[in-house]
C-alpha cells in the first residue's frame, strides 16, 4: 500500500505543511507535543479537510482540492484509534465493539471477535458501558473497536499510551502480527522511541507542522536506557 | 365527586387520542426540523425558526384564526388534501390534532435541537470512521445521545396538547364526540354560572393525565441518563 | 385628581365598537375619562366578585349580571335593560339557501343537510345560550342538535360561516350586519326565547361619576350609536 | 398599514414590560428549580415537577382563575401579599407580569434542566478539586456549560409571554393602560366585528418583538455553544 | 506528610481493598490497566466515597465511614490531575490556570505563574480554548492548573502518559524539584517504572484491587532496556 500526503493546513496560529509517502506497512508518525500528529492523521482520516494538497490510498485520491475531491470519512474504510478513546458512551462494550461490522454490514464473525477481546482482554467487559471502564480499558476497547471493523488502513494516535508496559508488551506484537501476517497497513503516532522501532518500517518525524526527517528507525532519536529519563536526573537534584 | 358523565368520558378520550396523535406525528418532524436548526446553515434559517416559534408568540386564537384560512374547507391546503388526498380536518377530531401539534410544535423543537446541539461532535466522527454514512450517525448516535431533549419535548408538547384549547376551538369549533377536547368542554364549563364544580372535576381528571405522562417520561428520562452518563 | 376623573366599565367584548365610540364622546363632552376592559361576561363577573376596580358592568345577557348581584358586588338599584338584540339564521354570502321562514315546524337538521351549524356555545355562550332556547321553543332542537359546531364567541361563529366551513349559522343581528362574507337567511321570532338583553349596572363599589355615565347611557346621542351598531335600544331615552 | 393607535403603543409598551420582567424574574427562580429537578432527589419531586408543568396542561382560563382566587384582592395570598408587604397583583401590570412568568414557567424550566442534566460531571469535580465550593462550582461551571438551556428557555418563556393572554385576561382583565396586552388587544379586536385590520396590525408586531428576541438569543446561543465546543 | 489509606469498595464487580501509608514525599502508585490506581485516587481525593475505612493525612481524617466523617472534596486542598486533563471546556487557557487561585482566593502570584507556564511551555496557549489544543498541550495546561492551586498534597494520575519523551525529560525534574523544595507531596500513578523510579520515595503495588507490594524502588519490576519491548520481539515475527 501507498499513502500519499501532501498538504498544507491552518488551524489558528498553527500551520502544517507536509508531504510525504508512507510506502511501508507502518509509517511512524514521531513528533513532539504539538507538533501536528493528531492533525496530521485526522486529515487521513477525512475529519479535518486540508486547506490545500492531496491526500491518496494507492491510486485512489482521497482529497484533492485542486480537483475539489473530498471522500466522506465513512467512504474511506480507515480504521482510527483516537488519542482520547471515544467509546459510545450509549453503547456497551460489545456494542461498541461490533458498531463498524453493522455499519459496513459485515457478516458476523465470532472467531475474530474472539481472537481480537482475547488479545486486548477485554472480554470480562463486554456488559459494562464506558463509564465503568479505567482509563486502559477504555483504550483497549477502541483498539477493539477500530480493528473489528476491518479497515483497509489503520490509523493509531498513541494507542499504547495509557497502558502499562505489560499489556504493551503483549499488544505490540499482535500489532505487528496484523501488519505482517493480515497486512493491514497502518499509521502510527508514538512519541515513544522503542515503540516506533518494534513496529514502523518508515517514520516521519514532524516538528512544529513540517516534515523535518523521513526515512527508516534511523531517524529516530538515539533511545536512552530505562525510559530516557536517568540522563536528566543530575540537573534535578 | 369522581362521576363522570358519558359526555366527559368521550372528552376524556378524545383528548388522550388527539394529545397522542399530536405528539407522535409532530415528534419525527420536530427533530427532523430541531436537526435543521442545530446543523445546517442555510437561507430562511431565521425565518423557519420564527415560524416554529409563532404559534407561541400569537394568541391561540388567531393561530386557530390562520390555521381556519389555511387548512379550512376553502383554505389553500385544505381543498387541496380534501380534493387530492380525501383529508379533511375541518371539523374532525384530526383538525384538533393538527391544531395541537401546531402549537405543541416550538414546545417540542427546542429541547431536541439542545439535545442535539449538546451532543459531541467527536463521537459523530467515531462513528464515521466506523463507517456510517451521515444519516446512519444521526439514528445511531447523534438521535440516541439527544434522547433526554427528545423525551423533555415529548414531555411538554403532549401537556400543551392536553391543555391546549383556544387554536382548537376557532379553528375546529366544539362538537361533542368529534372535538370536544377535555380543556374545550372546561372553558365552555367555566363561562356557565354554575359550571366550576364539574370544571374542576374535569381539571382534576387532565392533572392526572399530564401527571402519569410525566412520570412515565421521568423514568424513561432517567433510564436515557444513565444510559450517557455511562452508570 | 386625575384619578378621580376616571370610570372604569367592564363591558362583554361584544360591545367593543359601539361603546369605544360612545366613551371617546363622553370623555370629550365631560372630562371624565372612561377605560373600558372587554372581555367575556363570565370572567368580568368573577372578576368583579374578586373585587376588581370596576365601576360599571355591561352583560351580554342577564345570567352573569344576576350572578353579580346574587354575590352584591351590584348596586342593583342602579340596574337597566340597556340594549336588545334579535337572533338571526345566516349563510355564507354565496349559499343557496336564502329567505328561510323561522316559525313552527322549522327543521333546521333538514335545512342544514350533512353540513354544520355554527353558533356560540350553546351551554356558554350568551348569544348560543339563546338559539338553543329558541330551537328548543320551535321544535327543532333535538334533530339539529349532533350538527352544531360551537364557538367560544359570536365572532367565531361568524367566521366559520364565512368562511363556509359552516352551511349555516345562528347569531346576532348587530354582528350579523357587518361581516361581508354572510347573509341573513332568516330572523327568529323574538318570542322563540327569552328576550335578548344587555343588561348595565354600576358596581356596588362605584365611584359617584358612574351615575352620570349610566345616564349617558341612556340618552339619545347613545341611542343612536347603538343603532348604529345594530343593538335595539330598549331604555326610552333620556335626552 | 403600520400606524399605530395610542392606546396601541401604550399595549406594546406594556407588553414589552411584562414580557421582560415576567421572563427576567422567573429565570432565576426556573434555575434554581431545574437544579433541584435535575440533581436532587427529594420527597414530593415528582409532584414539584407536575406543579411546575401544570400551566401547561391546564386551559389557560383555569390558570387565570385560579390565580384570581389565589392572588386577588379577596385571595388568600393576595390579601396577605397586599396587607403586609404592599404588593398588589390584582388588576394591575405586575398581575399580567405574574400570570405570564407562571405560564411561561414550565417553558423556562424544561430546557435549563436539560442542560443541566447535560453537563458532564467530571468538570464539576474537577472544580471541586480545586477549592471550589458546591455553590461556586454551580455558578463558574455548572450553570455557564448550561447557559445554552438558560438561553433556551428564556427564549421560550419570553416568547410564551408575549402570546399569552387567556390567564392574563381571566387574571387581570383587559384594561388599558394598566393590563392590556398586544395579546388581550387582539383578543378585544377580533371580537369587534370590523376590527380585524387593527388585530393584524398588532399581531405583525408582536411577530417583529419575538424575532428580535429570537435573532437576539440565537446570537447569544451561537456563541455560548462556540465556547462550549471550543472553537 | 504521612498519607494513610486503609479503605473497601466495590465497583460493581471490581472490589478495591487496599491500605497503606505514605509516609515519604512522593508514594508511586503502581500496577496494571484496571488495577484499580485511578478509583483509588478518586477516593483520597473525596471524589469516591469508600464503602468502609479511613483516609488520613497527618492527623486529619479526610474519610472515616466509622465516624461518619467525609471531607468534602473542596475542602481538602488536595490538587489533582487527572487521566483525561478535564479542562474546563468554556475557559480559556489563562482562565483555567488561574480557576484554582480563584476559588481558594489566593493572591495573585505573577512569578509563580511565570515559572509554572514556562516549565509547561504552555506561554504561547494562553489564550486559547481546551478544544484547540493537542492531547499533550491539554495534560500540560491541567498540570500547570493544578499546580497553581497550591494544593497540600498532588495527585497525579498518569501526567506524562501523553507527553512526548522530550517533555518529560522537562517535566520530570521539575516534578522531583517540587517534591524536594517545594516540599509538595505527590502521590503519583504510573506504569512506566522508570518514572517511577525518578520519582517515587515509596512505592504501592496495586493488583486486582489489591496491594501486592510495598516499599522503595526495589519493589519494581525490573527495567527492559529501550522501554520493554525489544526482549518480546521474537514472539511477534
Ligand atoms: N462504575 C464501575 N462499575 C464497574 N466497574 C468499574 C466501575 N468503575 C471502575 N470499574 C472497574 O474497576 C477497575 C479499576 O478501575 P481504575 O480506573 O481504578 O483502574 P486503573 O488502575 O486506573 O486503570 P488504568 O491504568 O487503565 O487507568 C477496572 O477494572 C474498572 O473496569
Ligand atoms: N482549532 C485550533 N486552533 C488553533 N490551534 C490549534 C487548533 N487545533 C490544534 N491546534 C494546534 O495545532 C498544533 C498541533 O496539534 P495536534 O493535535 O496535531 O498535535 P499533536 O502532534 O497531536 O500533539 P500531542 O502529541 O500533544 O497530541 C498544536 O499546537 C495545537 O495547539
Ligand atoms: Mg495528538
Ligand atoms: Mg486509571
Amino acid at each position: 500500500m501507498m499513502l500519499r500526503v501532501d498538504v498544507s493546513k491552518s488551524l489558528g496560529d498553527f500551520h502544517i505543511e507536509a508531504s510525504f509517502a508512507g510506502a511501508g506497512r507502518v509509517t511512524g508518525l514521531f513528533g513532539a507535543s504539538g507538533a501536528g500528529k493528531t492533525s496530521l492523521v485526522n486529515m487521513i482520516a477525512g475529519l479535518l479537510r486540508p486547506d490545500r494538497g492531496r491526500i491518496s490510498i494507492d491510486s485512489e485520491t482521497l482529497d484533492d482540492t485542486a480537483a475539489r475531491v473530498h471522500v466522506p470519512a465513512h467512504r474511506r474504510r480507515i480504521g482510527y484509534v483516537f488519542q482520547d478513546a471515544r467509546l459510545f458512551p450509549h453503547l456497551d462494550v460489545r456494542q461498541n465493539l461490533d458498531y463498524g461490522r453493522r455499519m459496513n454490514r459485515l457478516a458476523d464473525d465470532p472467531v475474530q471477535r474472539a481472537r481480537v477481546t482475547d488479545l486486548l482482554d477485554i472480554g470480562g467487559l463486554l456488559g459494562r458501558r464506558p463509564g465503568q471502564l479505567s482509563g486502559g480499558e477504555r483504550q483497549r476497547v477502541a483498539l477493539g473497536r477500530a480493528l473489528l471493523a476491518q479497515p483497509r488502513l489503520l490509523l493509531l494516535d498513541e494507542p499504547l499510551g495509557s497502558l502499562d508496559e505489560e499489556r504493551k508488551v503483549e499488544i505490540l506484537p499482535y500489532l505487528v502480527r496484523l501488519r505482517d501476517e493480515a497486512s493491514v497497513p497502518m499509521v502510527y503516532v508514538s512519541h515513544n522511541a522503542g515503540e516506533m522501532r518494534q513496529l514502523a518500517t518508515s517514520i516521519v518525524m514532524l516538528r512544529r507542522g513540517r516534515v523535518i526527517a523521513f526515512g527508516g528507525a534511523e531517524v529516530l532519536p538515539e533511545a536512552l536506557p530505562s525510559g530516557l529519563i536517568s540522563a536528566n536526573t543530575r540537573t534535578s537534584r | 365527586m369522581f362521576d363522570i358523565s358519558p359526555t366527559e368520558w368521550i372528552a376524556i378520550q378524545l383528548s388522550l387520542r388527539v394529545a397522542a396523535v399530536a405528539t407522535l406525528v409532530a415528534t419525527p418532524l420536530g427533530i427532523a426540523v430541531a436537526w435543521l436548526l442545530a446543523r445546517r446553515d442555510f437561507w430562511g434559517k431565521s425565518l423557519l425558526d420564527a415560524l416554529v416559534h409563532l404559534p407561541l408568540v400569537l394568541p391561540p386564537v388567531v393561530t386557530g384564526y390562520l390555521l381556519l384560512l389555511t387548512f379550512g374547507r376553502r383554505g389553500l391546503v385544505g381543498a387541496w388534501l380534501s380534493d387530492h388526498l380525501g383529508v379533511v380536518f375541518a371539523f374532525r377530531w384530526t383538525g384538533a390534532a393538527l391544531a395541537c401539534g401546531i402549537m405543541a410544535f416550538p414546545l417540542l423543537v427546542r429541547p431536541i435541537r439542545l439535545s442535539i446541539e449538546a451532543v459531541d461532535r467527536r463521537m459523530e466522527q467515531a462513528a464515521a470512521t466506523l463507517g456510517a454514512a451521515p444519516w446512519r450517525v444521526f439514528s445511531t448516535i447523534t438521535l440516541r445521545l439527544a434522547m433526554p431533549g427528545v423525551l423533555a419535548g415529548m414531555v411538554l408538547g403532549f401537556a400543551k396538547a392536553i391543555g391546549e384549547f383556544g387554536a382548537t376551538i376557532t379553528f375546529v369549533s366544539n362538537i361533542p364526540g368529534e372535538t370536544q377536547t377535555i380543556s374545550s368542554a372546561v372553558y365552555s364549563l367555566i363561562q356557565t354560572p354554575d359550571g366550576d364544580p364539574a370544571a374542576m372535576r374535569l381539571v382534576a381528571v387532565s392533572i392526572v393525565i399530564a401527571l402519569a405522562a410525566l412520570v412515565a417520561s421521568e423514568w424513561f428520562a432517567r433510564r436515557a441518563l444513565q444510559r450517557l452518563h455511562g452508570n | 385628581l386625575a384619578e378621580d376623573k376616571r370610570l372604569t366599565v367592564f363591558a362583554a367584548a361584544s360591545m367593543k365598537n359601539a361603546l369605544d365610540e360612545l366613551n371617546t364622546a363622553y370623555a370629550a363632552n365631560t372630562g371624565v375619562k372612561i377605560v373600558a376592559s372587554y372581555a367575556a361576561s363570565s370572567t368580568l363577573a368573577k372578576q368583579i366578585e374578586q373585587g376588581a376596580p370596576a365601576d360599571i358592568f355591561v352583560s351580554a345577557d342577564t345570567d352573569w349580571m344576576d350572578y353579580a348581584i346574587a354575590r352584591k358586588d351590584i348596586d342593583e338599584s342602579t340596574r337597566i335593560n340597556l340594549l336588545g338584540n334579535s337572533l338571526v339564521l345566516i349563510a355564507p354570502k354565496d349559499s343557496a339557501i336564502d329567505n328561510v321562514a323561522i316559525g313552527r315546524g322549522f327543521d333546521l337538521a333538514k335545512l342544514a343537510g350533512d353540513g354544520r351549524i355554527a353558533a356560540g356555545d350553546v351551554n356558554a355562550v350568551p348569544a348560543g345560550k339563546y338559539a338553543k332556547a329558541a330551537l328548543e321553543d320551535l321544535g327543532a332542537w333535538r334533530t339539529a342538535e349532533p350538527k352544531f359546531a360551537m364557538a367560544d364567541s359570536v365572532r367565531a361563529a361568524l367566521t366559520l360561516v364565512a368562511r363556509a366551513e359552516a352551511v349555516l349559522g345562528i347569531v346576532y343581528a348587530s354582528d350579523a350586519r357587518i361581516e361581508p362574507g354572510v347573509k341573513i337567511v332568516g330572523t327568529f321570532p323574538a318570542d322563540s326565547h327569552r328576550p335578548i338583553v344587555y343588561p348595565v349596572a354600576a358596581t356596588a363599589a362605584a365611584k359617584a361619576e358612574a351615575a352620570g355615565y349610566l345616564a349617558f347611557l341612556r340618552s339619545s346621542r347613545a341611542k343612536t350609536t347603538f343603532e348604529k351598531y345594530g343593538f335595539t335600544f330598549l331604555p326610552r331615552p333620556t335626552s
